[in-house]
C-alpha cells in the first residue's frame, strides 16, 4: 500500500492524522455547505442581505416546502427518475451484451468496432445536437422522455461498452472454456457465467451512468420543453430564472436535485472502487 | 431448425448480441457527427431550406475574432484542467489510508462527482457572487474586496474552470484511488528494500505502476476540457460579452440564439477535428497496449 | 381534446393568473388545459425546436420583427379569422399593427411593456434627488447619488438586452425613431457619425461611475433589488421590475421617462408588445383559437395583466389599480412613435451580435471603435451588403 | 476398443504450426499421460480434443464417433482445467450440475449425479460452500467431480494437480489413479510433473514442438528412450550426455571413449554402419553412476565435486569432469551429475574416480539422436 | 561471527498472533532455509527481517547493530521476491542499480556494481532489455543481481524459485548455491520445496503456527527430527506414523505393538517415566519399509498392495494394512507407503508382507509428539 499505512499501535498520529483529512475534507467541500447553509436561510435574511450572519430565523422547512410547492419540482423529479432508470437499464443491458461479445470473440473488425465506440464516446455532444434534434423530429419523439432515454443509452453505451468490455476481458478465460466444454451454449454461458461475475462492475457503472444522465443538461435543454418531460437539471435552471436573487430557495432547489445521485452512490458505494479497479482502470 | 441454430449459433449469437448496441450507437451517435459536418457546409437557420455554401463557414470563422477568444479559451480550459490528475492524486493520496472512519471521508470526498454540473455551476455562482459570495466573504476576512471574477473578462474563464476542477479532481481522484489499490505489494516492498522513500518511491515505483490510470485521467481530462460546456452556460452564459465562451458553447450560442447552425455545425466539426486528434492518439494508445495483451 | 400552452412567465402571480384562466376555460369548454411554463430566457432557445416538432396549442411569445421571423418560415398560424369574428381590430387600435403581417394576423398582443426610468420615491426624498429631465439634469443626478454613496443606474447585463435597452432610448432621444428604425432594419452603418453622440455621451456616463459596477455579473432581477434595496437610485427597465419589489415598498415605487438628450427631437418611446400565438404545428388549432377568445375577454385579460404592470392592449379594459399602469397609459398618448426593443426590432442574428456589443461596451468603452466594426461587419454579412 | 482416435491432426496459429500431424489411439479405460517442455503443444492438443480450439486438419474420433465438427459439450468429454476454473458465485453442487442443467436435465437427475460424485470424491458435505471457502485440494476435487457428473467418454486434465502444494499433490495424485481404477473411464492427462507421468500412466505420450516423439508404458520409455529427446526429457536429475568417438565396432558391440574418459564398450539393437571416428552421444543415468576408489581399475571419470546435495538418503554429486565434453546437463556443461543411494559424506572441492553400470549404457546417433544402444529389460536390472 | 540475531520476535495482526517469540542466530555466511507449512508464517518473518513489516516486539540485530526500527533501505538486507518483482518500465540495468542510485552513489559506482553482478549472473548482454523481454529464469537472475548490487549484509529469498518450471529449478537450485559458494554472504531463504531445503541449507528453520519446531542441518532434521511434526513435514512420501500401545519397558528399550503389527522393540534416548498400555505414535520412513516373502519372521505388517507407482528406478507402494491404525498418511488413513529403491513387479490386489527397518523406527510421545526415540548417526545407517 502507497503511502505507507500508518502503523495500529500509533494511536496519536492515527488521530491526527484523521483530524488533517478532516479539515481537507471541510476546505474541499466549503462550497457545498456554503450553499447548505444557505438553503437554511429564511427569505427575510436573504432580501435583507443577512447572508453570513446569524440567522434571525430558520427557513428550512419554508424554502424546501417551497421549492415543491411554488415550482414543479417534484414533476421535473419524477421526470429526471423516468428518464434516468430506464437509461441505466438499458445501457447496462446493451453494453454488456456488447462488452461480452467485444471480448469474448476474435473476430475480423473486432477492434475497429470497439475503436468506434470508445472514439465516439470522446466526441463533443455539440457536434450531434442538431442531427439528433431532427432525427427526433422525424421520430416524432420530440419533447418526449423517449428521445432522451435513446440518446443517452445510446451515448452512455460506448463508455459502458469500453468499461464492460474491459472487465469481462479480464475474467480468467478458463471459466469460459470450462462454461463452453460443459455444453453451455454463448447466451447461457453469458447469463450463467459472465453475468454474475460482472456484479460488481455492474454495480460502479450503474453509479456513473446514473450520475451522468441525472446530470445532462444540454440534452434536456435541445430535447425537452415541456414541464411534463423536463428532467430537474432544466428545472433547477427555470428556477434560477424565477428566484434570480432568492438564493435561499435557488439552494434549495440545488441540494435537492443533488440528493438522489448522492443517495445512490452512498447506497452503492461499496462496490464503487472495487468496480472502478478492475473495469475502468486497464487500458 | 433446431440443428441449424445450433450448427450457427457460434456467429449468430455473437452478431444478435452485439447488434442492438451497434445500430443504436452507430445511428444515433456517429451518423450525427457526419450529418453534422454535412450540415457545416450550408446556410441554414434550423427550419428553412439548406443553402450550400461550400467552406463559406469555414471560412467565416477564420475570420471572426469571436472564435479566437473561443479557442484560447478552449486552451486555458485544456491546460488548466491538467491540474486535475496530480490534484486528483494528491487527494487520492491523502485518504489512502485504512483507519477507521476514512471509508466514510472517502465517499464524502466522492461528493463532487456525483452532482450535475449545473448544481455545480450554481454553487459557484454563489460562491463567486460579489459582496455576498463566500469569496468576498473571505477577501474580507483579509480586508481586501473580492473582485467580481464573473464579469472581469481576464478572470472569468479562469473562475469557471476552477469551478470545473470540482468535480473533475474528484473524477481523478477516484481514479487514482481505484489505482492505487491495485498497486504491486510486492514492487513497494522492492523499492522499499532499495531505499526508495517518500518523492522517490511515488516517482519512480507507484507513478510507473499508475501509468495506465494516468492515461485514462488525462483522457478523460481532455474531453472534459474540450467539452466544456454546462458550467459556462450556468455561470455566464459565454459572458462578459463572449469573453468566456468556448467552442462548444459558440457553436450552441450561433445555433440557437443566431439560427445559425450551418455555422454552428462549422464550429462542432473545428472542435471535432481538434477532437480527433486527441482521439486519434488515444485509440492509437489503447490499441497498442491491446497487441501488447494488456 | 387537449389544449396545451407554453408560457414563459417569471412573475408567479401572473402565472399563476394564466393558470386559472386556464382552469376557468377548461371547466367551460370541458376540456384539459395543460400550462407548461418556462424560464423566460430558456423558452427563448426552446420555441426554435418546439415550433418546428412538437408544437403546443397555444404559446407565448413577442410581436413584431421576432414574430415575422416565423411568420415567414410558416410557423405561426394565420389568425385573423380569430380577429374577424371577436372584432379585435375594434378595441386594438395600433397595438394590432404589431402582430399583422402583410394585412394577415398572427397573434393576439397580450401586453405592452412601456420602458423607462424606474425609481423610489422614498430614496429620491431621502437624498433630495430630483427626477434628471435633460443630459445636464442628468449628469448633476448622477453626481449628487454618487455623493450620496447610492448607485445612479442599478443595471444587471449578464442576459444582455438591458445594455441594448439603454442603447435604444439613448438613440431613440439622440437620433430619433426613423434612424434608429434604420439602424435596427440594418439599412444605417453602425460606423455612421449620427452614432457617435449616443455612445459620446454613454461612455462619459460609463466613465463617471453611474452604473452598477461589475454589472455583467448581475441579471436584471438582482440589479432590480439593488434598487429595491435603496442602493441605487434608478434603473431602465419595464414595469415588470416591480417584481423584485415587496408588496409594501411598491407604491414607493414611480416611473419617469428618459431624460431628453437633443430637445430637436420628437418624443418616441420604446413600447414593445409581447403576444400569444398559436402555432402552425399545433395539434387543436379549434381549441386554441376557443381558448384565445376566452384568454382575451376583458376580465380575464385583465386579471393576467394585473400583476405584471403591462399596458394592456384592448382599450375597453377598466383602468388599472396600479398608478405605474395608467401612467404608462398617459405617457403613451403623448408619445409620436414607437420602437419595440433592440433584439425584437432587429434580425435574430444581428441582434445578438449586437447585445454582445453593448455589454462589452458598457464594460470596456476603451473598445467602442472594435466593437462598432464588429457589428458593422455582422451587419453587413447578414444583409449582404 | 478403441475409445479416443487422433488422425493426422494439424493446427496452426496463423502461420504458427503447433501440432504437426498428431496420430494417436488410446483403448477404452487407458490413462494417457502428455508431457513434453513448455510450448510443445500439450494444451493445445488437449483442447483440440475437447472442441476448444479448432483443429486445422484431421479427424478426432471418439467411441467411433467423428466429433471434429461438434461443438465441446456435445463430445462427450469432460474437462478440469489446471486452476479448477470453477464458478465463483456458485456453490459447490451447483459448479458440479451446471452441465447438466445446461443441457435442461431433470433436477433430480442432477441432484442426483451430483451425488454420486461426491460421494466418490469425499466432499458430500462441502456441497453448499463456495469454491473460496475450500482449500486447494478441495477445490480440485470439485473440479473433478465437475466432470465427473457429466459422465463423459474422455476425461482430459490439463495439469490439475500443478497449483498444489507438493504434499497435497502427492495425495491427489494418488487419489486421481484410485479414481481412475475405480471409474474405468478414459483419460487424457497433460503434466509437467515426471512424477505424475510415471506414477499415473498406462501410457505416456512425449510431445516435442508439436510431434509425437514416444509413445509407451513409462518404464519403457524410461528404460527405453526412442531418442535423446525422450531420453534426456524423463528423469531426475536428468541423464548425462557425454560427447563420445566410436572407437571400434565388433558385431553388434561397439567401443567408444572421449579424452577424459576410458574406453567403454556398449551392445547395439542392429549391426551398426557408422564408421570408426564418429561422433556419437553417450547417455548415462546419474544413478548408475557411483564412486570407486580412485586408482580402481573401474574409474571411468576422474573429478573434483563442485557441488553435494543431501536429499534425505539419497546424495547427488556434480563432479567437474575436467576436459569431459558432457552436453547440456543441469550443473552446466563440463558437469557429471551422479545420484548416490546412501548419504554419501563427500564435500566440494574432493577429487572422485566414478564408475559408468556398463549395463546402463545408451548410445544415440549423430543427428536426430536416435538411439542405436540395445534395448534393456524393464525389471530386474 | 554473528551475522543476523532475531530476540524474541512477536508480530500480531490484529488478534492474530503470526510470529510467537522467534529465537534464532545465524552466523556469517550460512545458508539459512526457512520451511514451514502455508500460513505458518515463514513469509511474515522475511518482512519482519526486512521491515516490510513491524513487529510487535522483539528486537532484530543485523552485524551487531539493532535494526528493529530502521527502514527496509538502512537495514545492509537485500530481498528477492516470489513474483521478482522487478521494476517493469526499468531495464535489466536500471533495476539493479536503483538501490544505489537511491542511496545517491556515483554513477560510475553503480555501473560497475551492476557491470560485476551482471557477470556473475552472467546477463551481462541483457542489461538493456526490460524484464518483460526475458525468460522466467533470465527475471529470476536479474532479481538476484539487483540483490547482489547492493552488496547487503544479508540476502532475504521468499520462494524465489517457485514460480519457475521444474528443470530451471533445479538449474537455479544448483545456481543459487553456487552463488552462495561465491559471495560467501548470509542467505535466509523460503521455500515450499523440500528437495531446495535439504539441498542448500546450511541449516533449516522449520515453523509451525509462528513458532519454531527445529532448527538444524538438513540431514540432522531428516534423521532426528524433534517432534513428529518435523518428522512428518520432511520427506517425500512422508514418513509413516502408526498408533501403538507400549508393551513393555527395559531400561532404555522398550517393546511396542498394535493390532496387526508384530512387537517392535526400539531404543530410547532416555529411560522413560511413561507406564505400559500408554498410546504412542511409531514412525517409520518408507524407504524403511521391504516388502520380505509372506510368512518370513520379518513381517511385521501384512496388507494387500492397493496402488504401485513406478518412478524411473524406484517403486512406490501404497499398502492397505487392513486394521492397522495409521495415522494421515498421504495415501489416506488405513494405508502404509513403502519406498523400494527398485522396479518391483507388484500390481495391485498382490497380498504383501512388510518388514520395518529395526534401526529406522522412531517413536513419539503422545502430547505434542516430541521424539523420545534415540537419536541416529547422521552417516552409514
Ligand atoms: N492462441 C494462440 N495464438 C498463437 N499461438 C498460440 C496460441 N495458443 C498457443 N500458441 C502457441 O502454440 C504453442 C503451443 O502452446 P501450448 O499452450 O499448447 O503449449 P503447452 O505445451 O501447453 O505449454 P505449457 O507447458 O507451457 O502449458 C506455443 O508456442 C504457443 O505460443
Ligand atoms: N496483512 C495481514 N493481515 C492479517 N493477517 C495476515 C497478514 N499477512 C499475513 N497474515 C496471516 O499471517 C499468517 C502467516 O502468513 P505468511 O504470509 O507469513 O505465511 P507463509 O508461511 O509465508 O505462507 P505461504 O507458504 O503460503 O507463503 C497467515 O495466517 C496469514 O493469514
Ligand atoms: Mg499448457
Ligand atoms: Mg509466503
Amino acid at each position: 500500500m502507497y503511502p505507507r499505512p500508518i502503523p495500529e499501535t500509533a494511536i496519536w498520529p492515527r488521530r491526527l492524522y484523521m483530524l488533517a483529512v478532516v479539515i481537507v475534507l471541510l476546505l474541499w467541500l466549503c462550497p457545498l455547505f456554503a450553499i447548505i447553509l444557505t438553503s437554511f436561510r429564511s427569505t427575510a435574511d436573504v432580501m435583507g442581505g443577512n447572508l453570513w450572519g446569524w440567522p434571525t430565523e430558520i427557513g428550512v422547512i419554508d424554502n424546501y416546502r417551497a421549492v415543491f410547492t411554488d415550482t414543479p419540482m417534484a414533476r421535473y423529479f419524477l421526470n429526471s427518475l423516468i428518464i434516468t432508470i430506464p437509461s441505466v437499464i438499458g445501457v447496462l443491458v446493451l453494453s454488456t451484451l456488447a462488452g461480452y461479445v467485444l471480448s469474448r470473440y476474435r473476430f475480423r473488425g473486432n477492434m475497429l468496432i470497439f475503436a468506434l465506440f470508445v472514439g465516439g464516446n470522446f466526441l463533443p455532444h455539440q457536434i450531434m445536437m442538431i442531427p439528433v434534434r431532427d432525427l427526433m423530429v422525424r421520430l416524432d419523439l420530440i419533447d418526449t422522455t423517449a428521445a432522451l432515454i435513446i440518446f443517452h443509452v445510446a451515448f452512455q453505451t460506448g463508455f459502458a461498452t469500453l468499461f464492460m468490455r474491459n472487465f469481462i476481458a479480464a475474467l480468467p478465460d478458463e471459466l469460459f472454456q470450462a462454461a463452453r466444454a460443459e455444453g453451455a451454449s454463448p447466451f447461457q454461458t453469458l447469463i450463467h457465467v459472465a453475468i454474475p461475475l460482472v456484479r460488481p462492475a455492474l454495480a460502479a457503472l450503474a453509479i456513473l451512468i446514473f450520475t451522468f444522465v441525472w446530470n445532462d443538461y444540454f440534452w434536456a435543454v435541445v430535447l425537452t420543453v415541456s414541464d411534463s418531460v423536463k428532467p430537474v437539471t432544466a428545472g433547477l435552471a427555470n428556477l434560477r430564472g424565477e428566484w434570480v436573487s432568492a438564493w435561499n430557495l435557488i439552494s434549495a432547489g440545488t441540494i435537492i436535485v443533488a440528493v438522489p445521485p448522492v443517495v445512490m452512490f452512498f447506497l452503492m458505494q461499496r462496490h464503487f472502487i472495487a468496480g472502478l479497479t478492475m473495469g475502468a482502470v486497464k487500458g | 431448425m433446431q440443428t441449424l441454430w445450433r450448427r450457427q449459433r457460434w456467429w449468430l449469437t455473437p452478431t444478435l448480441l452485439i447488434a442492438p448496441a451497434i445500430l443504436l450507437f452507430f445511428i444515433v451517435i456517429l451518423l450525427s457527427a457526419v450529418r453534422s459536418v454535412w450540415i457545416s457546409f450550408h446556410e441554414w437557420d434550423g427550419f428553412g431550406e439548406m443553402i450550400w455554401v461550400g467552406l463559406g463557414n469555414y471560412v467565416e470563422l477564420y475570420n471572426d475574432p469571436q472564435f479566437y477568444v473561443s479557442l484560447k479559451n478552449n486552451l486555458i480550459w485544456l491546460v488548466m484542467f491538467m491540474a486535475a490528475p496530480p490534484i486528483g492524486l494528491a487527494i487520492a493520496l491523502l485518504v489512502n489510508q485504512k483507519i477507521a472512519g476514512m471509508r466514510f471521508l472517502k465517499s464524502l470526498f466522492f461528493i463532487p462527482l456525483v452532482l450535475a454540473s449545473v448544481t455545480v455551476g450554481v454553487v459557484f455562482t454563489w460562491v463567486y457572487t460579489p459582496e455576498f459570495g463566500l469569496l468576498a466573504l473571505i477577501f474580507r476576512a483579509f480586508g481586501a474586496v473580492a473582485p467580481a471574477v464573473l464579469s472581469d473578462e481576464h478572470f472569468v474563464t479562469f473562475a469557471i474552470v476552477i469551478a470545473a476542477l470540482w468535480p473533475q479532481i474528484t473524477f481523478c481522484m477516484v481514479l487514482y484511488l481505484a489505482g492505487l489499490n491495485n498497486l504491486s505489494e510486492e514492487l513497494i516492498g522492492a523499492g522499499r528494500v532499495d531505499g526508495a522513500r517518500g518523492w522517490n518511491m511515488l516517482r519512480h515505483i507507484v507513478l510507473p505502476q499508475l501509468t495506465q490510470v494516468t492515461f485514462i485521467a488525462i483522457a478523460v481530462t481532455v474531453v472534459g476540457a474540450l467539452r466544456s460546456f454546462d458550467m459556462i452556460s450556468v455561470m455566464t452564459s459565454g459572458g462578459p460579452f463572449g469573453s468566456s465562451s468556448v467552442l462548444a458553447y459558440q457553436m450552441y450560442e450561433q445555433s440557437i440564439f443566431s439560427y445559425r447552425f450551418g455555422y454552428g455545425a462549422a464550429i462542432a466539426s473545428v472542435l471535432f477535428v481538434i477532437m480527433a486528434v486527441f482521439i486519434a492518439w488515444y485509440l492509437t494508445h489503447i490499441i497498442r497496449s491491446e497487441e501488447r495483451g494488456g | 381534446q387537449d389544449v396545451t400552452i407554453i408560457s414563459s412567465e417569471n412573475n408567479g402571480a401572473a402565472l399563476d393568473a394564466l393558470k386559472s384562466i386556464a382552469a376557468g376555460f377548461g371547466k367551460e369548454a370541458g376540456v384539459n388545459v395543460v400550462v407548461n411554463n418556462m424560464d423566460h430566457e430558456a423558452h427563448k432557445t426552446a420555441i426554435r425546436n418546439y415550433l418546428v416538432a412538437g408544437a403546443p396549442d397555444i404559446c407565448f411569445w413577442f410581436s413584431g420583427n421576432r414574430m415575422r421571423a416565423f411568420v415567414k418560415r410558416g410557423l405561426f398560424d394565420d389568425i385573423s379569422d380569430l380577429f374577424e369574428k371577436e372584432k379585435y381590430k375594434d378595441v386594438l387600435g395600433a397595438t394590432a399593427g404589431a402582430v399583422t403581417d402583410d394585412g394577415k394576423q398572427y397573434g393576439l398582443p397580450t401586453g405592452g411593456t412601456l420602458w423607462g426610468m424606474f425609481y423610489r420615491k422614498d430614496v429620491f426624498e431621502q437624498y433630495g434627488l430630483t427626477v434628471p429631465k435633460t443630459a445636464e439634469d442628468f449628469m448633476a443626478y448622477g453626481e449628487k447619488c454618487k455623493a450620496a454613496g447610492i448607485t445612479p443606474i442599478a443595471i444587471g447585463t449578464k442576459e444582455l438586452w438591458p445594455a441594448a435597452g439603454w442603447f435604444d432610448q439613448m438613440n431613440l432621444r439622440v437620433n430619433g425613431l426613423d434612424k434608429h428604425m434604420a439602424l435596427m432594419n440594418g439599412e444605417m452603418s453602425y460606423l455612421d457619425p449620427a452614432l457617435t453622440p449616443v455612445f459620446d455621451q454613454w461612455e462619459a456616463m460609463i466613465g463617471k461611475g453611474f452604473f452598477t459596477p461589475n454589472h455583467t455579473s448581475f441579471g436584471w432581477q438582482e440589479a432590480a433589488a439593488l434598487l429595491a434595496q435603496k442602493k441605487a437610485g434608478m434603473m431602465n427597465l419595464g414595469a415588470f421590475l416591480r417584481s423584485a419589489f415587496t408588496e409594501a415598498d411598491l407604491p414607493q415605487l414611480a416611473y419617469a421617462t428618459f431624460p431628453v438628450l437633443d430637445p430637436k427631437v420628437g418624443h418616441f418611446e420604446e413600447f414593445s408588445v409581447n403576444s400569444v400565438h398559436i402555432p402552425a404545428k399545433a395539434k387543436n388549432k379549434q381549441g386554441a383559437r376557443d381558448f384565445l377568445a376566452y384568454f382575451y375577454k376583458p376580465e380575464n385579460l385583465a386579471a393576467y395583466l394585473e400583476p405584471g404592470g403591462n399596458v394592456p392592449p384592448r382599450h375597453d379594459l377598466p383602468p388599472s389599480k396600479d398608478p405605474l399602469v395608467n401612467v404608462a397609459v398617459e405617457t403613451m398618448k403623448s408619445v409620436q412613435g414607437a420602437s419595440q426593443y433592440y433584439d425584437r426590432d432587429s434580425d435574430p442574428d444581428m441582434a445578438q451580435a449586437g447585445l454582445v456589443g453593448f455589454q462589452e461596451f458598457m464594460a470596456k468603452p476603451d473598445r467602442r471603435k472594435a466593437i462598432l466594426t464588429r457589428l458593422e461587419g455582422t451587419r453587413k454579412r447578414i444583409y449582404k451588403i | 476398443m478403441t475409445s479416443l482416435e487422433l488422425r493426422q491432426i494439424n493446427k496452426n496459429y496463423g502461420a504458427y504450426h503447433a501440432l504437426r500431424g498428431i496420430d494417436l489411439s488410446v483403448a477404452q479405460g487407458e490413462f494417457i499421460v502428455m508431457v513434453g517442455p513448455s510450448g510443445c503443444g500439450k494444451s493445445t492438443l488437449l483442447k483440440s480434443i475437447a472442441g476448444l480450439e479448432t483443429i486445422s486438419s484431421g479427424q478426432i474420433v471418439i467411441n467411433g464417433r467423428d466429433v471434429s465438427r461438434q461443438e465441446p459439450g456435445d463430445r462427450g468429454i469432460a474437462m478440469v482445467f489446471q486452476s479448477y476454473a470453477l464458478y465463483p458465485h456458485m456453490t459447490v453442487a451447483e459448479n458440479m450440475g451446471f452441465g447438466l442443467r445446461m443441457a435442461k436435465r431433470p433436477k433430480a437427475e442432477i441432484d442426483a449425479a451430483v451425488a454420486r460424485a461426491a460421494k466418490i470424491l469425499r466432499i458430500s458435505d462441502q456441497l453448499d460452500k463456495r469454491p473460496k471457502q475450500l482449500s486447494g485440494g478441495q477445490r480440485q476435487r470439485v473440479a473433478i467431480g465437475r466432470a465427473i457428473t457429466r459422465s463423459p467418454e474422455v476425461f482430459l486434465f490439463d495439469e490439475p494437480l500443478s497449483n498444489l502444494d507438493a504434499a497435497l499433490r502427492t495425495q491427489m495424485r494418488v487419489e486421481l489413479s484410485s479414481l481412475h481404477a475405480e471409474l474405468g473411464a478414459t483419460m487424457v492427462y497433460v503434466t509437467h510433473d515426471q512424477v505424475e507421468a510415471m506414477t499415473m500412466a498406462s501410457r505416456i505420450v512425449v510431445l516435442n514442438q508439436g510431434i509425437i516423439e514416444q509413445v509407451g508404458s513409462p518404464l519403457e520409455l524410461y528404460r527405453n528412450p526412442d531418442n535423446l529427446f525422450v531420453a534426456g526429457f524423463l528423469g531426475a536429475p536428468r541423464m548425462n550426455f557425454l560427447g563420445v568417438t566410436l572407437d571400434d565396432v565388433n558385431g553388434r558391440s561397439v567401443t567408444v571413449s572421449a579424452p577424459g574418459l576410458a574406453p567403454l564398450t556398449v551392445e547395439l539393437a542392429q549391426p551398426t554402419t557408422l564408421s570408426k571416428g564418429t561422433g556419437l552421444t553417450l547417455g548415462v543415468r546419474p544413478e548408475a553412476i557411483s564412486v570407486v576408489a580412485e586408482g580402481s581399475e573401474d574409474g571411468a571419470v576422474h573429478g573434483e565435486v563442485r557441488l553435494v546435495e543431501h536429499l534425505g538418503r539419497e546424495t547427488i554429486l556434480y563432479v567437474d569432469a575436467g576436459n569431459l565434453q558432457t552436453i547440456a546437463s543441469e550443473s552446466g556443461t563440463g558437469n557429471i551429475t551422479a545420484q548416490l543411494s546412501y548419504v554419501a559424506p563427500f564435500t566440494a572441492g574432493q577429487k572422485v574416480a566414478l564408475k559408468l553400470d556398463a549395463g546402463e549404457l545408451y548410445l544415440f546417433a549423430p543427428d536426430g539422436g536416435r538411439t542405436i544402444s540395445a534395448r534393456k529389460t524393464i525389471l530386474d536390472r
